[in-house]
């Protein structure tokens, strides 16, 4: 039975369904869309993969809840959110970020200088949000997708750590 | 020769300079903060000396801890690589007070070239053109408008002690004189102790040419030809080449010309840069001159086949300049990309972190020179540039797939983000491969939307796919916490295993 | 331009050929043997089909699955690498009778190449001077006796079908003749399935060196020069260099003349090498012509700066050849060493296994062509060169000093053995040093003891220390089975967390 | 307390204590020798060790039983064998190699063609013990260690897997 996902690629939301069909063999669904995958472990923490003959050399590496699929010449986040484990833990703690939120976290340690929105904007994908100075540098933070503003966590003057959440955008 | 040299430095260069040494057979050692004790050039260097905690001001530019490291170690020279100590003269003499050899130019080269305005004017002696402009600093509005008034907006404010893009203002409008006059005078005296400032007109297009220069100790001074630095983003050089795809052959000649002009003017030693404005009417104007190794050394290497690393040690030994101005010619095209732990998507922040996976491309015409491993965190706390690639062609074009290329090949990934896929966009851009662009080119074309990654339902499909397995791996490890939730997982297969094992795999 | 082109191929060649596509801006399709899905070469090409089981002649060497392969990639063209089918004048014309070009001379120019004895008449009628012998094959020991009269001992007797330094016997007295023209000739046919053999003069102190050509579909016939391949354990090449520190520039001038004479006699079209023997005295003969890349190309890409795989294929394409005679220059010295998975302490026995740490160098002057990766097996099934290094320097001086850091730099170890210290002995030695060497170098230089590792007691209490971090770690492992003795290890500590997490850390 | 070690580096032997000083920081004897050691983990299965102020790095991997420590440019086989522990399993069943011994073991699959030695024999370091024949070539197989040839585990025409155990000299 395949196991379906709601997959984030760089602020993205895909559908995705997963299933094993042999030893080697992945079948997975994006959207509409359906692919047989020949899946090879190639070294630590990287695989080769064909769909048909077509080749990909991709590395997987974690960063958090995020994985961070490495294919040459770029880097791509990813989130999956098991949709079946969500609906089980609906309205448990710490349950994962629902999809269609995306969360701005702080890249680096900084001090909060501008905070450009506020609860209940709509903004664009990549709008700036707010204004982080670390490093002698003002650096805009921007929306990682298109939405509303539901939350905003810090306000001007605060010091933030790496990984801080900013601002939930839905 | 020397027996041992102390590199007064982190990151790459320090790599870099501990190459030139085994390449000598000189025995390297490297000082390191508390925040790179398992750095790779500690892990390179023969030998290895802590300096103090991780802030630079606290380790890297306590000339104090570097000498003694010396001492300790029986270094006889020190090389300052670039940044840090590299242009301060009064570590320079500190070294030869101790009795070891500073591995750079004579100190009092280091200073009349620290100076902006008595470099300007020190090389309008010499006959090397200058940006029109104020012969000296400039003290009040009226001061500035005479001057602006004689070479015409815009104009650009310098702080007399700033240098390598920091400190300047442009001023496009005699309306806006009055503020920028103030701001950039308490600006300069807040940011550097010195709050003088001077005047020049401002080259609109301008491109960023330098030359190369190298003089040993009996006054031999010879040029390497041109760099192209023009490719910026926060007055940062990200792409350089060597030949520049704008000049002539004879501006080749008369900037190379000029160059030795003004190392002579200074009895320069070493290996030093001078630093051009050009204009599209291909006047050229002497911007600065960099009394060091540059960043972007590696392409000047590439095309003219001289090891200038090597060279700065066997100057600084005494021995004479390993090669004539006849001897060195350009052969081929080199670029340089320069991989920077930040995000190109967030208006270029610094983005460090671990490196969690890491593979460098290979294969002909590529060098590498990184600063960091896998496995390595890329810290805070200082530059975040982590590793240059150059491509060498016999032509522009073969340089610029091969650049192409070896971005491709590149695998980094983890906690950091760089920006190897902005190099690959610049690679990619008409503009660029037309040689048709200025220091304004990224200011101008780039916008974080053109990093989108493209529509490949297939690439999509494979990408999901690894990060399921690795989900799974990961859910299903060990090391995974229990209430992180493994035993809900979907039931036994042969993935699990799989994955384990290439977890385990050491 | 082809749209796509097939390597035949895998290791470090494919990758190559799959480089050179890249940088044309064509698309590239491997090819696998079951032993290979997870090959380097898979992973970096654009494409891959599987085409049988591990052993070559079931997968590799299947014309009909590579053709097949190519069709249904939609490959217009199909690069056989060296080895496998690059020298198969069958293979060439079946490619071209699908409809594909074969990336390659035409297959009467392999064909009249690879017969050594025709090869041999042809290039003496050629005016190419060939090694004092036989002027075809011999039948029975009269004869044989005949030539050794008239050429004197020692003699080679070689076999028809051999080449590449297999099926060849040294006959240094009139006594030991007999009982070789018997052995020489069964071995053949057993060998080859051709008995025929034929008889030259032994070189004594022979040098290998051998000229590179190209040439186009016009006619346009080009050398690049020499390369210096007399570093050779079991008749294979191990080091190899150009220039060649061994002839003078009259020399070079008359080899590159004769190697053109030579290609041309075939109406050679694309890479090629003509090797020749050189003796004392600087006579140089001609031994024979690979009609293929060179596993050693890189040194003349490196001191010509010319891409011989891009040429390969755009001279296939039907283009011109990039270069004429008077482009092409030397320009510093190349030396490359070829990594293999073999045991140089126990006769350099093939020692493959799995890849758990790989480290390549980096920085100015070095070159990395690489067919494995770290935590790649390298199997059994096919030849057990892994990676070659190159090293480019201003002279030869610098070439090695560089070669040194970068044998210095590497990092491999895993269930495989290499010849990496090997290399480093190799470039230590006084003979190799100064260019005073022949094919018999290793052969009467080298013995396992010297390989044995310095006693540096510092250096084996680091080495010791991490050994016992790593048991420890391993001891703790979750991975480690129980019965392993876990729980008699010593009591909890900071490193076994240390270890632990090192082990885990993704 | 000092952990006790036999130690054997490319077949020579070693008497090693290693003490644990702090929390990067080891102590070890090395036969009469001692050193103080700094070893920081640097990425995976490496370490950079300072001894003083001489900096070494060192990769580490595991090969059956063997330890391979790369050291740049080179790579040597490590065993170390705990002493305290060898001792409590004396007469066991799987007890670890005794100090001394030294096998000689097939690198690689092939066929045995000849046996140079007998039991008993005195032999010397890197003498010829047995020729295998494998891909197509013979190959010479050299003893590990000197000392008196105690075992012969195989014979000409067999048949050996890699790692087969094929001389043992003592």
């Amino acid at each position: 039975m395949p196991m379906r996902f709601v997959a984030t690629i760089d602020g993205a939301e895909h559908q995705l369904e997963v299933e094993e069909i042999g030893a080697h063999a992945l079948r997975v669904k994006v959207g509409e869309r359906q692919f047989d995958l020949d899946v090879y472990p190639a070294g630590r923490a990287a695989f080769s993969i064909l769909i048909g003959n077509r080749a990909f050399d991709l590395g997987v590496v974690h960063d958090g809840d995020d994985l961070v699929v490495a294919s040459r010449g770029a880097a791509t986040r990813v989130t999956l959110i098991d949709t079946a484990r969500r609906a089980r833990h609906t309205g448990a703690g710490a349950r994962p970020l629902a999809a269609g939120k995306a969360q701005l976290k702080a890249m680096m340690p900084g001090r909060v200088i501008n905070v450009l929105v506020k609860v209940g904007d709509e903004v664009a994908h990549l709008q700036g949000l707010v204004v982080v100075e670390a490093m002698k540098m003002e650096n805009e933070l921007k929306s990682p997708k298109a939405g509303k503003v539901t939350e905003i966590k810090v306000a001007p003057g605060q010091t933030v750590e790496k990984g801080d959440l900013l601002v939930v955008v839905e | 020769m020397f027996k041992r040299i102390l590199i007064a430095n982190r990151g790459e260069i320090a790599v870099r300079v501990i190459r030139a040494c085994r390449d000598l057979g000189v025995e390297s050692v490297a000082v390191y903060s508390e925040a790179d004790r398992a750095a790779l050039h500690v892990r390179e260097a023969d030998f290895a000396v802590a300096v103090g905690p991780p802030p630079a001001r606290e380790s890297y530019l306590q000339t104090d801890r570097i000498i003694a490291a010396a001492r300790a170690t029986g270094a006889d020279a020190i090389h300052p690589g670039y940044g840090f100590f590299s242009e301060n003269a009064g570590f320079a003499r500190a070294v030869a007070e101790a009795g070891l050899v500073f591995i750079g130019p004579p100190p009092a080269a280091i200073e009349k070239m620290g100076d902006k305005v008595e470099a300007r004017k020190l090389m309008a002696a010499a006959g090397v053109p200058v940006v029109p402009g104020s012969p000296g600093t400039l003290e009040g509005e009226d001061a500035v408008r005479a001057v602006a008034k004689k070479i015409g907006f815009p104009i650009m404010l310098k702080a007399a002690a700033g240098g390598g893009g920091k400190g300047m203002r442009l001023v496009e409008h005699d309306k806006d004189l009055a503020s920028a006059v103030r701001t950039v005078g308490s600006e300069a005296q807040s940011s550097f102790g010195d709050g003088r400032f001077y005047v020049e007109k401002f080259v609109t297009r301008p491109r960023h040419i330098e030359v190369q220069v190298f003089a040993d100790q009996m006054g031999e001074t010879v040029h390497l030809f041109e760099r192209e630095c023009s490719i910026q983003r926060r007055h940062q050089k990200v792409v350089e080449e060597s030949p520049s795809p704008f000049i002539t052959p004879e501006m080749r000649r008369a900037m190379g010309e000029v160059a030795v002009k003004a190392a002579r003017a200074v009895n320069y030693v070493g290996a030093g840069t001078i630093e051009f404005l050009a204009d599209a009417d291909r006047n050229f104007y002497f911007l600065e001159m960099n009394t060091r190794i540059q960043v972007e050394h590696p392409v000047t290497e590439m095309v003219t086949g001289i090891d200038l690393v090597k060279a700065q040690i066997e100057v600084a030994a005494g021995m004479p300049l390993p090669f004539r101005q006849s001897d060195l010619a350009q052969r081929g095209w080199a670029i340089e990309c320069r991989l920077y732990a930040e995000d190109p998507a967030a208006g270029f922040v610094p983005a460090p972190g671990r490196i969690d996976t890491l593979r460098m491309p290979e294969g002909p015409g590529i060098r590498v020179d990184a600063g960091v491993y896998e496995g390595a965190e890329v810290s805070l706390y200082y530059d975040p540039m982590i590793a240059k690639l150059a491509a060498w062609g016999r032509d522009r074009g073969e340089a610029i797939a091969r650049m192409r290329r070896a971005l491709g090949e590149l695998v980094i990934a983890g906690e950091l983000t760089t920006n190897l896929q902005f190099h690959r966009w610049i690679m990619d851009q008409p503009r660029f491969i037309a040689g048709d662009f200025d220091t304004n080119f990224i200011a101008q074309e780039y916008h974080p939307a053109a990093l989108a990654a493209p529509a490949d339902a297939e690439r999509v499909a494979a990408i999901l796919a690894a990060a399921f397995i690795a989900q799974r791996t990961h859910n299903h490890a060990p090391a995974a916490s229990p209430q992180a939730g493994a035993t809900a997982a979907a039931p036994a297969s042969a993935w699990k295993t799989l994955g384990r094992l290439e977890m385990l795999r050491r």
